[in-house]
């Protein structure tokens, strides 16, 4: 099975940087790539920053997650230019990678971490 | 013996043995959670024992109110706010009783209205409620907690950090279902229940 | 009308500091206080500090965010010990309390955030 | 005039357009935003200009090529992508044709693939979108611009940060359609549609 891994963008240096440590928690063998704002004083996003969190990963299928609509586009035109496989999540950032990476920690299948996010409201 | 002594020697014996099982309540908690509920309740009691140690309680209120708030404040996990609402609960029951079936009915009242876990959402409920239900029957033994503890291995969570795990968190015991079996056999052996 | 504010308590010091400045940018009349973590280290919640953040607050009417349960917990004990107003609202954290403090900043009233609130997953 | 004259002197005019304006898109983005489109843009075409100036560019596919890459690097916003993809898209274009019509239509195109906006929804598309189509039949005139701008102050938005205003968006007008009432001035001031 190919190896899976997990990426967020972020708006902000500090939402980014406090989501791995809380999905490290309960994932600590999972590739997890964060990227949070223009950089760490700036709020935004970028192409350059979503492409590198999708290089850096030493996994080739990954599971992203963002918090507002631009961090997604930049994710769509960076996965457009990586061979990776990358599928984005429109769920919360916090909840909906943290349901991900413990459920990939345990060894759940993709099909089956989908399953959970679509119902993942319902669990908070 | 004055009517708080038994209490405190619980509570005392309760805390050795959660400082003397943090790594075991960790591993557990690894398995279907953050891994910290060792940590969380070794800090928890440490504050409870700093509170207590050397304070005279002319009142059970007094000493359950002082456990929970500490508990509240310290733990830092889900499992603070359950057992500390469980000992808040408590300390408002001893206003009105010192009898232990009422005492801790109250306490599970106070997990309850707290967590909103129903018996089999693999949580501590699953050690409280039956375990409850046996003191007030006059029937609680060691057996008693084992089966209930033993039971949260098959249940699927539905409650707490568990259950994001969904389908995987089932094969594991449940951390607060363990520790609140420490809880109930150090009440036991404590002898709190006796005469 | 009395005045409203916003709460949030996070697990992690980092997500509640980047929430606090996402949140900021669009809405800065609004009173934002935020907890996370048990101190800036560690990860995990309190009474203590959820009870503070109520505190803090310089307004009565309070609306609550959270991200995991325990957090959750918590603030429901805080709120029994105050004699302020606190709702808590079960939403994605970073998304639900960004959208209740725009729409605050714009003078919505509470009956019509919480609508937006309710249908906000559609939003993003 | 070589061929990527008309359109580099443009972008030279659109760039200082938009750095005199900067504070008026950012009080836009103010009231329905998080008050920075101006601060954006402005990075942004700073960071193109960077790139331009002094540059040769034989072919238009390269200069489109170089302006859109620096936009979803630089931007930091919304706006990044959405410009970016709009440059990026005519970029591909220009390598079959050099016609204005052809090429802004890729650009909407791009915007659109992008940001999945329909016309309506209060985004830069409101201004794109007629202007495109009049470029098409050959009639843009300033006040093409100039409705189309002023059509987005009574939409709700439903798509970008204004969304989360639903309501509260209406009477204000999208900073990013002005920002594209700005390129589309400028185009037309810099003749590239003359000939
Ligand atoms: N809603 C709930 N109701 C009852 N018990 C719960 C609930 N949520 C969690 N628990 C208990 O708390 C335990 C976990 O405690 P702990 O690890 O200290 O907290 P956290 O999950 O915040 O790290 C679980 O094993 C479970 O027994
Ligand atoms: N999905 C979208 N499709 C088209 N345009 C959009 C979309 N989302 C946002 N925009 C445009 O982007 C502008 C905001 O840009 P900017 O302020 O730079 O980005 P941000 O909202 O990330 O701060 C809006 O005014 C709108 O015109
Ligand atoms: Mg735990
Ligand atoms: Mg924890
Ligand atoms: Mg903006
Ligand atoms: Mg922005």
């Amino acid at each position: 099975m190919e190896k899976t891994g997990i990426i967020i963008v972020s708006h902000v240096y500090e939402i980014a940087e406090g989501i791995h440590r809380l999905i490290k928690e309960v994932a600590a063998d999972v590739d997890v790539q964060v990227v949070g704002g223009v950089d760490i004083k700036e709020i935004g996003t970028s192409f350059d920053t979503a492409l590198a969190a999708i290089n850096n990963s030493s996994a080739k299928n990954l599971l992203a997650f963002y918090d507002l609509g631009s961090a997604k586009m930049n994710l769509e035109m960076a996965m457009e230019m990586s061979d990776k496989t990358v599928k984005i999540y429109d769920v919360p950032v916090v909840e909906g990678s943290y349901t991900a990476a413990a459920l990939l920690q345990a060894g759940v299948n993709q099909e089956n971490i989908e399953e959970q996010l679509e119902e993942m409201h319902n669990v908070k | 013996m004055d009517k708080t002594e038994k209490w405190i020697n619980w509570i005392t014996h309760f805390t050795e043995v959660i400082i003397e099982h943090k790594d075991d309540l960790n591993g557990l908690d690894s398995a279907i959670g953050d891994g910290d509920h060792g940590s969380n309740m070794d800090r928890g009691v440490k504050a409870v024992k700093e509170k207590i140690d050397g304070a005279d309680y002319d009142e059970l209120t007094d000493l359950f109110k002082d456990i929970g708030m500490r508990l509240v404040s310290k733990v830092g996990g889900a499992s603070g706010p359950l057992y500390g609402s469980a000992f808040i609960s408590m300390a408002k029951a001893a206003k009105e009783s010192q009898e232990p079936a009422v005492l801790l009915e109250a306490g599970l009242e106070g997990v309850v209205k707290r967590g909103k876990a129903d018996p089999g959402e693999k949580t501590m409920v699953d050690v409280w409620h039956p375990v409850v239900n046996s003191v007030k029957e006059g029937s609680l033994t060691q057996s008693v907690i084992d089966d209930a503890l033993e039971s949260t291995k098959e249940m699927k969570a539905t409650k707490g950090r568990a259950s994001y795990l969904g389908e995987r968190s089932i094969g594991h015991i449940d951390p607060g279902a363990q520790s609140s079996a420490y809880l109930f056999t150090t009440l036991l052996e404590a002898g709190v229940l006796d005469d």
